[in-house]
């Protein structure tokens, strides 16, 4: 399979990293979260089809290792920004599915109350800062996720001693996100600023319908875009979690060190269509063939038999996670529809509301945040803590 | 045009028969933009076309808007009519530099030497639940900017006739397909014919209210025109196909005749071009008013994503109708 | 405020006295963008602040306006309230998607899990004879986009009141200083104060016309009422001090009295604010106007250089006074 | 010099091409042009400070060697475009001093009637496609100018036998404007294109107040970057017009033939200020004049007096262009300022006007270009040749 997940650009990936010594329980552990994920994806697609969801929904059958051990890699603390193919990231975080699938169903227990979609899966509990639909914007989002946690470390909280946190950021894109100038200015900025982010370039070879060697030039060696930043760039095989998550421990442990921002080509591949509605007719049916016999997930139940993984305890993890997937739909369908009231909410932090061209500009009741005027505001912390 | 050549075709196909056409006719016309050659477009406008023309005129791109808009605008410097595909205008915000400090200004800014005889045209507005980022009605943003055109056709007919001219003509055209629109049947001629710029249509003729909309609201508007005739009130709509020209006199005319008007647009109001009508209509028919005008926008939010609050947010018949009743004192 | 601590300071100080004010209460506050830091700002309004906060919190960042708007507004949302530098509002179209698509757009797409407490600033509008694609009056293209607020300051006094508010609110905030008014001179008191938003403040009372003005114009109507004095004309002015919220109210509540309206917005006409007071005026003072809102603007073209043609293009005094004399039927 | 030119960016420059043998009518030629240029922008400076200049100003002071040489090696029919910093270019590429200052003057004898101004220099005779003011824009143009050439080559005149044009558009950058993403697009989209253009970074050492290390990633070695798109990069001196142009001359050739683009870092140093505002407190007097040392005018002087050019002749040279340069101060100021009608001029290029709240789309009479309606236009040229 690695050479599968490499063959996607005709590049060769660079030789490996000592496999780590995973503990079977925490194996386990992410061979239930991919299994989730993957479940999850299913029954979007089919709620899709059933039109309980709207929008685009961008499934992450495929790549689910790569969330899985990526995540695992980073801590809770971490931050994390990633594209519109959101939901593997949100629930490797730790979102509840049932907050998730709400989200998808436009319902107001949904993690944004519905008011986000499928594209943008928020989780302020979980530093996740969201899904977001432009692609590569996250980016530069990205970027300032980590400014702000350096900036934590080295302004706000510079006479604390030994208080510093040294989050590290993880960013993630699309390989087609690549050809987007602001991921550039992002790159040189996180280069210049020497911020502790890692921009996780998902590369599973295609952009919709085109693929990567149509669309970006040095396909085969995106590495050498972010070491025109002066970055190091690491090709990791992202059809292989515990490969995944060796390589990215290190490189989580580096960064958390150096405060060197490093670039990592992810390589992996997209079982389904781009969305819902793409027939895939860019690419042969062999060649996803291929790419399926390298399944992280039947690499990684694989693996674990090896290690002792029986079937019945395979067959048990399947059982909960269809489980859990099925009451999250059945809770996602008993959330109500958000209230009209709320098509206003959310809109200003504090009292002004919407213009509505009437005669006042318009206040909103009970905002949690009036703005106190005229008078030297004292609630300001001057050393407030960050999320 | 004569009936007997009629036939029935989406939206989508209008506009890929107009594109067609004029790239027979002129070997500078080209379409580039995303997916929109192997693929056949996102949303299947250009099918069939990458085959025809072959790929040095129907051109994939990678998702590069600002560059690959520039690089059409250096190319219509040159001679060449491009058609630049945004996959949706919602994306077009990477490219607002070039295709509004560029293309718009480069005749002007040369003194007249270099004109920009280019097409930017894309899925625009809300009503797909694509959520905050998807839903651009980027008429309320762009139409501020003087030197470009700005086409919004409400059916295929219109969109045909529109986009034929936009390719013809030499100066940018910014050229709008509203969400929901592109799978809209309707009659279009064999023959070929071209829509002016600047020249509203009516699309109902009525003697109580005058009703100005553009796009897809135009279609909305029909329905509730029915629906209010049922109370009594004969609502005449005019539908704009041009926001830049807007074409001033046959609102005003109407208006003039009508004593009452009202706009939708699904833009968002704050400085838009309902609001721009709005006070047009105010300066021209000051005395002829007997209510103030009446504007049916988008929410003033970002677009949400959940389909009732969707729904809510952008115009929809019964805003409109609401409207219509208020300005003539029925409500 | 006690006059004893007044003294006069230039627009620039003031703005920049109202972010060293909050930065040294705030250390979540800082300060980034082209040349803010060694170079002490392109328009030296920093300066002397990386000498006081050092390098960590007054940033200098290559030309990448996409890049830096982006990365401050991740910063935002994880707590900093960062500062934004555009040299001009008219380099921030290359950032068009971060301040239009993120900033204002995450606090409703996450739910109101996110918020985005941040000041994007800078020169804005023309007169400096910065040609077409350097005097864009950005007013009249992003105020159509809720989720943000806007500000547009005509004085020193203004514009730190103003400012301090702007960094202490919790929403994006877009902060436009008029060309040509930062080398202004006006009184700024020693002691601290904020200036609200969605307040406008009356310029000048007078009986027979309502002018709303918008940043610098304000200051050319203030000179064009004297004139008009002389004629025996009585003009009140509102200065709107912020766009976004737009203290309609206010605006009311003159031309209610007034009987007569003139809008002078710098950016071009096409859905701008001056369109949507026009609009907001006529629907809510509809029995009481004697003449439709009269409006002027920038010409609908692109900014030329010529000395000559920038100052015709621009809103000036004579045409001001041309439509307040004509809206109360004096010309 | 060469050696002071590449230690700006503390890069070593690549050997040296070949000296290219440039006949002494050439060369003489050349030291006039550069010499004009320079003549011209002092002149700048003062009608700056008199006020007779608006807006901003950028003179070329010190990068002479870079227009002449480049252009030099082009021929007429190549397009070019570049930034604001564009006095040099117009010149080089034979604009009118007249013209030229007239458009600073703000004078309807400007080249752009004295609408475009010191930033936007067009002119369609001599195939110059702007000075343009937006740091980085003009190179997706430029690459669009090169798009344009190769289609009509392709597809317009694609049955034309050896009726091949093969234009090379030169497309100009400051090393600041490497930070732009649009410039990345661009590289991109020239390099999967196959797209005939040098993009020549005019690598002064500065943007502003900021020198390239502290503003550029990699800032000693800038032509990794396109090396990331999977265009050569090639380091030439500019402060010397013969090796500018004999290293030029061989990339033109060479992109004439493959049509594949190159990237050039073009070493060279601004002697004055950004604009005229600058105090240029950001770099040391040691520096400016390691620089003015090797002053390209003074270079090529000295390199002309080997072959035996007179002081006389040099005497004569500088009068010709002060006197040139006199007169076009003359010309631009007996130029009129444009008419009051001409604000609304120019802005489309048929019929409709300028938006006047009116009752009509305003009609221009006298359009140039009526538009056809209702009717096939059969004006149009299916085999148009290009501008
Ligand atoms: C600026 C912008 N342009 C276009 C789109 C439409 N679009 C959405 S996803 C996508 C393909 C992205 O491919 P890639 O980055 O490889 O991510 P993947 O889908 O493979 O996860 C495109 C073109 C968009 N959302 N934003
Ligand atoms: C997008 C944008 N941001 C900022 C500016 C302001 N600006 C004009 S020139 C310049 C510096 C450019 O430096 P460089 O590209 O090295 O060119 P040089 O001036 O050295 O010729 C800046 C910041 C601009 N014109 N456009
Ligand atoms: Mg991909
Ligand atoms: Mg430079």
């Amino acid at each position: 399979m690695p050479q599968s997940a490499s063959s996607n650009a005709e590049g060769q990936l660079r030789p490996k990293t000592n496999r780590p010594e995973v503990p079977m329980a925490t194996a386990k552990k992410w061979l239930r979260e991919m299994m989730l994920i993957r479940e999850f994806e299913l029954r979007c697609m089919q709620a899709y089809q059933d039109k309980k969801i709207g929008g685009f929904c961008h499934v992450y059958i495929g790549q689910e290792a790569v969330a899985v051990g990526t995540i695992a890699a980073a801590e809770a603390r971490d931050p994390i920004v990633t594209a519109y193919r959101d939901h593997g990231h949100a629930l490797a975080r730790g979102m509840s599915p049932n907050h998730c699938m709400a989200e998808m169903f436009g319902r107001v227990g949904g993690c944004a109350k519905g008011k986000g979609g499928s594209m943008h899966m928020f989780d302020r509990d979980n530093n996740l800062f969201g899904g977001h639909g432009i692609v590569g914007a996250q980016i530069p989002l990205g970027v300032g996720l980590a400014f702000a946690t350096k900036y934590e470390d080295e302004v706000i909280n510079a006479d604390k001693n030994g208080g510093k946190s040294n989050r590290v950021t993880l960013a993630f894109l699309g390989d087609g996100a690549l050809n987007q100038g602001s991921v550039h200015e992002a790159m040189n900025l996180a280069g210049l600023f020497d911020l502790p982010v890692i921009i996780i370039c998902e590369n599973n070879g295609y952009s919709m319908g085109t693929s990567i060697t149509r669309g970006t030039t040095m396909g085969h060696e995106i590495s050498a875009k972010a070491e025109a930043y002066g970055m190091e760039g690491v090709e990791i095989d992202g059809m292989d979690v515990i490969e995944t998550y060796g390589a990215m421990k290190e490189l989580v442990d580096k960064v958390r060190a150096t405060s060197r921002p490093i670039f990592v080509d992810m390589r992996c591949y997209r079982f389904k269509g781009h969305s819902m509605s793409d027939p895939r007719k860019y690419r042969t049916r062999e060649e996803e063939e291929r790419y399926e016999q390298g399944d992280p997930i039947g690499v990684l139940k694989a693996q674990l038999e090896l290690r002792g993984l029986t079937e019945d305890e395979h067959k048990e993890i399947q059982r909960e996670v269809r489980a859990t997937v099925k009451s999250a739909i059945e809770w996602a369908e008993q959330s109500p529809f958000p209230p009209t009231s709320d098509l206003y909410r959310d809109v200003y932090r504090e009292r002004w509301g919407p213009y509505t061209g009437s005669s006042d500009p318009e206040m909103l009741g009970g905002a949690e945040n009036e703005c106190k005027f005229n008078a030297i505001d004292t609630t300001i912390d001057r050393k407030a803590d960050l999320l | 045009m004569s009936i007997a050549t009629m036939r029935e075709i989406e939206f989508r196909d209008a506009v890929r028969e107009a594109m067609s056409e004029e790239m027979r006719k002129d070997m500078r016309v080209m379409l580039i933009g995303e997916e929109v050659a192997q693929y056949n477009g996102a949303y299947k406008v250009s099918r069939g076309m990458l085959d025809e023309f072959g790929p040095r005129r129907v051109i994939d791109t990678p998702i590069s808007e600002s560059g690959f808009a520039g690089m059409a605008i250096g190319a219509a410097m040159m001679g060449l009519r491009p058609i630049v595909e945004f996959m949706s205008w919602s994306f077009s915000l990477v490219a607002a530099d070039p295709i509004l400090n560029n293309a718009p200004k480069m005749l002007y800014m040369s003194g007249g030497q270099f004109g920009c005889p280019i097409v930017f045209r894309g899925n625009d507005g809300a009503g797909g639940q694509l959520g905050s980022t998807h839903s651009w009605s980027i008429e309320g943003l762009f139409s501020n900017v003087p030197g470009m055109k700005m086409v919004i056709p409400s059916n295929p007919y219109d969109a045909k006739g529109l986009m034929k001219t936009a390719i013809r003509d030499d100066d940018p055209v910014f050229f709008l397909e509203s969400e929901r629109l592109l799978s809209m049947r309707g009659e279009v001629p064999e023959e070929e014919y071209l829509i002016p710029f600047g020249q509203a249509r009516i699309a109902r003729p009525g003697t109580d209210c005058t009703i100005v909309a553009f796009g897809r609201m135009v279609n909305i508007c029909l329905e509730v025109a029915l629906e209010l005739e049922k109370e009594g009130i004969s609502s005449e709509i005019l539908d704009m196909r041009t926001i830049r020209p807007l074409d001033a006199a046959s609102i005003i005319r109407s208006v003039k005749r009508t004593g009452a008007c009202v706009v939708v647009d699904q833009s968002w109001s704050f400085g838009s071009p309902g609001s721009e009508v709005a006070a047009l209509v105010h300066r021209e028919c000051f005395d002829d008013l007997d209510n103030y005008v009446h504007r049916v926008h988008s929410a003033d939010v970002p677009a949400p994503y959940a389909h009732n609050l969707e729904q809510e947010y952008l115009p929809n018949a019964r805003r409109i109708a609401e409207a219509v009743r208020s300005c003539l004192y029925r409500s």
